[in-house]
């Protein structure tokens, strides 16, 4: 397969479509024209494009949870409850797992036994198999604007139902949705897949419909540091960007101290807009989303609460223009809407209590955020250099060669060999480069940061250290420290 | 010390690799050969893994809420493969939603598992479980 | 009353004895020597002392929640509960009201009816009526160190009852605990009987027994801001030193803006041991307590949530030795068990959770510092000179002066001239000066911050921004912005 | 606008005083003629006053949990002292603990309150109570 950053001619894309909507005898019911109509003809209000400019202008945070359920009403009941009770300020549809693989049969099977059990035995919202016009149906019946998040390496189906069915947000990308949420599948693949995606959106646009394209940006949520997800972020705004997508909100996940989180973000939009300029997209409208703590949670929910605050607090300092939130059942289970509202609540009390405060620069943000932009811009020119000069090309190579590599990822093409683990302060620092494009300087500061540690604990810098920085969270602390809850 | 052959992996679409990731270092720490099948692993792969590798345990993961409808039959499978004596653990977020324990326990110790973790259950509970169902 | 900053003599302090122990009939249970060996005998995890001194030396927070109820045994259960089932570190008696009041025949109809209706009909435990032994009982229910908190102007008995009890900790003042708490008794009267309480700890001190005291920091717990405190908290440290205490816990009640409570809880600790080296005592050991937010809180409980976990994540980025926790309960009534041991959990996942970052110095946190220091050493140093060098005539002198004036204080002998409001980012300044001796620089400073956020909301400084800001934190702000929770 | 006289007052050994501070600026600028008695209030200073001043309604509030207890008995007191007609409402955190508001206002009404507010409540609806009980 050749891939390369490249828009889809017309052609093309009509090729692959015709391909695409007969995967699931749904894709019948999906008529572009039509829809550009019906997006038309839709109240401004559930425009998410239009929600995070105002948001970002006028410097408030939105808040989002992640919410999907098997069968429609319930569906409907739920967000409407989020949307309600959870004083959100715009709604998801997260996609059931057999969805994300296309498996729709399973599917099928997984809607009749709820049905027949009362209750979802599907992890979120099939909207493949519920169609155009049930998406259309959830749509209405909420204010607010509604986005699919996912984790779906072929989106494409997705992508035209859901559209056509009224949303106005897509999350994921080629590489985001790969390597954290699949096995086997090539990044040529899923690159070339969301291509399609990105194209389709991209007609949108050129009909005067912004969609917004949400690359995501927590990877497997647990102890990746700033730079790779950046990385990530940057090449799929070029990817996407490439395709006439031009409402772009990348995305980080938590790590839990304070300065780096804010310097995350922060650098998060300056590099994207960097690299979205460099390569001659200057109209593209660029965001941030904050996704709370995304690794292992405590079981028990007063303390879940206090992560959930703490990711709110962060994304109010940070100054996000949106933030993900979690429910206090995270440990658990997939929270009931009255759990999942109360995280929604506890996040907007700590968002908009704490909306006047800013993080201002100060030599330690300035410090993190420079030693950031550097590692993302050595990963990204690098990848960049691999693919000459093409991000697609760049980001197969770069995977290969391990100079980008993301930590716990399930995927094959993934090289696995970097390791994360927390510095004396929080911070997560590389414990293992691999193969990471990194000069020597930063390599040194990783393994000061990291001996640092070492000594406070008494112990060696090793992996067990990777292990109960996993654990620390989950157990009350941040730093996995040997004697885990005891004090030291 | 035990050196019994287990096989371990995530079923269905499930890609949670954290949790898998250290369960193969704690087994391994354990002195288990381990054969870790890794994320979306299908019954059937369990299965032809566990006769290849004449392993005495299944341990079964499922983090995502499809564990219900994963794990359905792969007992009867394993039965059917010759696999009669092999003990069958499995573990995780077993289903959607946060549900009293004891009713998930039910459902899965009904659908033939020997064994049934509550989610978040430390590695080494299952270790010393192993070594008293393996014998070491 | 001629009252002066000067050790009781011991015919002095034996004289008002004898009185006090007869203001009801379980004085006759307290013996002092019996008292000493009693404590000697006592495990030292039960020494608040020792606990603070610990924590403060190993850098970790201590979290305490306020829980205290009508009947011996029910009280029991509830601080077992919350040492076990709440991880408190510390635990609190909370007196009841009428105690407060030194109203002991009102305390026993309420105990005769808590026991009749088989709830508690008091908002707290009535050690006095309870006495020396049932006291004991409690102490020897737990493992850790147990605390009197309560905002009692004569606090006598309730000390010598309490600490032969076996209790290692008194909260409270000759301000504190009469100012916010007391509508007609004079400062003279409440200073003299505080100089008995602490010459009674300093008694127990020079037998080999630490007895922690902490002035009570929050006043008002409304918009009180930090230089107020701080001065009332010197003036009682410098009492309760001359009486003979040697361990000393100075509080702080959130503002919410996190540089101005962080800059609140260092200089406190600061300045607190300034003032008490400036007069020679060289050997009192200073630690500080950070109180989560004490003014009006939102009702719902996953609000409260935010809020209170707001509080965790300041005491920790500031280094306060001990937090005193709300629960989700705030806004509604005394919490059960449950949500108070909730708030507890919530707290101690955060405090522990970022154990590891502490605000370093910057300028922001610099500039608030100052400010503070500033305006403290104006309203001491004032206090001192309308003394002759006296602290104990200074404050008496500096209430009717109105160079100290506590914002929304019941008592008489307070000016209420002041007023506070937020500034555009939510630190709290001052709107109304009134005799504050602050020199014009300090004044135009708290002019300007206001008048940024008058512009920024385009309405004129004035007395509605206060009862704005009262409301703010209860309805999910921190600012009180004329448009309410909507954003602008 | 109203011009009828009312006594306001935190009864008992009650010291929360901002609430009451707000109920003060709030009643006099709907045009009440307020005597505000302030915090630590007792049954005999609210009658006393309200004689004094001829007031049309005492306003009670207790934060502190002991409402209950400081609360029996003013309306009994209230008409020993002649005051038959005066309107009697009580609002504020009334009784020890969260307690459904229903029960609260049950137990208020039966002591004789005409009136009875959760806690939190906004002064203006209040003063809308007011004006249609008093009329204006
Ligand atoms: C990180 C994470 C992710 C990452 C995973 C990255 C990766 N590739 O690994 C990402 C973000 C990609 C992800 C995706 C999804 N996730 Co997820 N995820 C989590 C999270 C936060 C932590 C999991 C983790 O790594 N924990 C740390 C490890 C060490 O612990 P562990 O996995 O629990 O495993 C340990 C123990 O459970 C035990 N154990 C596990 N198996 C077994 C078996 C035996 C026999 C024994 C003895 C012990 C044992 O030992 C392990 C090691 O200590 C959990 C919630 C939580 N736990 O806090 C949700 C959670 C598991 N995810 C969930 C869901 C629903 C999803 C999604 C469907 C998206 C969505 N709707 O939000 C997708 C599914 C993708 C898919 N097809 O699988 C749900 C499952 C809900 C349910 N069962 O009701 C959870 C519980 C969150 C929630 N409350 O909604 N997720
Ligand atoms: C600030 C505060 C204090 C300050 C008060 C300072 C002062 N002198 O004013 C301090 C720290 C000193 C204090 C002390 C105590 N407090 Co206090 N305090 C609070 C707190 C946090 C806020 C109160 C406040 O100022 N709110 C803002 C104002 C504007 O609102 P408000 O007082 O509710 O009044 C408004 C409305 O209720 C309404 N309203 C009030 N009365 C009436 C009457 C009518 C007719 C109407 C229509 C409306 C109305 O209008 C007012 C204006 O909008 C509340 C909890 C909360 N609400 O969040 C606890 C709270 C009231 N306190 C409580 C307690 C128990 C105490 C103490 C006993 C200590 C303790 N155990 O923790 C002592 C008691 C001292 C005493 N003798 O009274 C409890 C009462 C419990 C209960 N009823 O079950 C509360 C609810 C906290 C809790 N959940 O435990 N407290």
């Amino acid at each position: 397969m050749d891939v390369q950053n490249k828009r889809l001619t017309d052609e093309e894309f009509h090729r692959i479509r015709s391909e695409v909507l007969m995967q699931w005898h749904t894709g019948k019911e999906v008529d572009l024209d039509e829809s550009f109509e019906y997006h038309h003809r839709m109240d401004k209000s559930k425009s998410f494009s239009a929600l995070l400019k105002d948001a970002k202008e006028k410097k408030y945070i939105l808040i989002q949870p992640r919410a999907g359920v098997a069968l429609v009403d319930k569906h409907i009941e739920l967000l409407q409850y989020l949307q309600d009770k959870g004083t959100a300020d715009c709604l998801p549809s997260t996609i059931d797992s057999y969805t994300r693989h296309n498996r729709y049969q399973e599917v099928q099977h997984g809607i009749e036994e709820s049905i027949r059990e009362g209750r979802s035995l599907l992890n979120g919202f099939p909207a493949v198999n519920h169609g155009v016009h049930q998406c259309r149906k959830v749509i209405e019946s909420v204010r607010i604007p509604v986005q699919v998040r996912h984790g779906t390496p072929d989106a494409r189906l997705l992508a035209e139902i859901t559209l056509a069915g009224g949303f106005t947000s897509y999350e994921g990308g080629g590489i985001s949705y790969n390597i954290p949420y699949s096995k086997n599948i090539s990044l040529e693949k899923t690159i070339t897949d969301w291509q399609y995606v990105d194209r389709l959106i991209g007609i949108y646009e050129e009909h005067g419909i912004s969609i917004n394209r949400e690359p995501y940006g927590p990877l497997t949520g647990t102890l990746v540091p700033p730079s790779i997800s950046h990385a990530v972020a940057i090449a799929e705004s070029l990817l996407a960007a490439e395709q006439g997508v031009k409402n772009i909100t990348v995305g980080y996940g938590q790590c839990g101290n304070l300065i780096q989180d804010v310097a995350a973000i922060r650098t998060l939009e300056l590099l994207t807009e960097e690299y979205l300029h460099k390569f001659g997209f200057h109209d593209v409208y660029v965001t941030t989303v904050f996704h709370q703590w995304m690794g292992g949670f405590p079981q028990d929910e007063a303390k879940a609460y206090g992560v959930i605050s703490w990711g709110a607090a962060t994304a109010a300092f940070a100054g996000a223009t949106k933030v993900i939130v979690k429910s206090p059942h995270e440990a658990l289970g997939i929270p009931t809407p009255q759990a999942n509202a109360q995280g929604l609540r506890t996040t907007k009390q700590v968002v908009t209590m704490l909306k006047d405060q800013r993080m201002h620069m100060n030599d330690e943000l300035k410090a993190e955020m420079d030693i950031i932009t550097a590692e993302t811009r050595a990963i990204v020119d690098k990848m960049l250099e691999l693919g000459n000069g093409d991000i697609a090309k760049g980001a197969i190579a770069g995977f290969a060669a391990g100079v980008i590599d993301v930590p716990f990822a399930p995927s094959k093409f993934n090289k696995g060999l970097v390791l994360p683990a927390r510095d004396n302060q929080g911070a997560i620092r590389f414990l293992e480069c691999g193969f990471l494009p990194f000069n020597d300087e930063l390599k040194a500061f990783h393994k000061k940061k990291l001996e640092e540690r070492g000594r406070f604990e008494k112990r060696p810098v090793s992996f067990q250290m990777v292990i109960d920085d996993v654990y620390a969270i989950g157990k009350g602390r941040m730093v996995g420290r040997p004697h885990g809850d005891q004090e030291q | 010390m035990s050196s019994h052959t287990i096989v371990l992996g995530v079923i269905g679409a499930d890609v949670h690799a954290v949790g898998n990731k250290i369960l193969h270092y704690a087994y391994s720490q354990a002195g288990f050969n381990v054969v870790n099948l890794g994320v979306m692993v299908s019954q059937e792969e369990f299965i032809q893994a566990a006769i290849e590798a004449d392993a005495k345990a299944m341990i079964v993961s499922s983090l995502y809420g499809h564990g219900e409808l994963d794990c359905r039959g792969l007992r009867d499978k394993c039965i059917e493969a010759g696999l009669e004596k092999i003990k069958l653990y499995v573990g995780g977020n077993l289903v959607v939603g946060k549900t009293p324990y004891e009713e998930v326990q039910k459902k899965f110790l009904e659908m033939g598992f020997d064994r049934v973790y509550p989610p978040g259950s430390d590695p080494a509970l299952s270790i010393l479980d192993l070594e008293k169902d393996l014998g070491n």
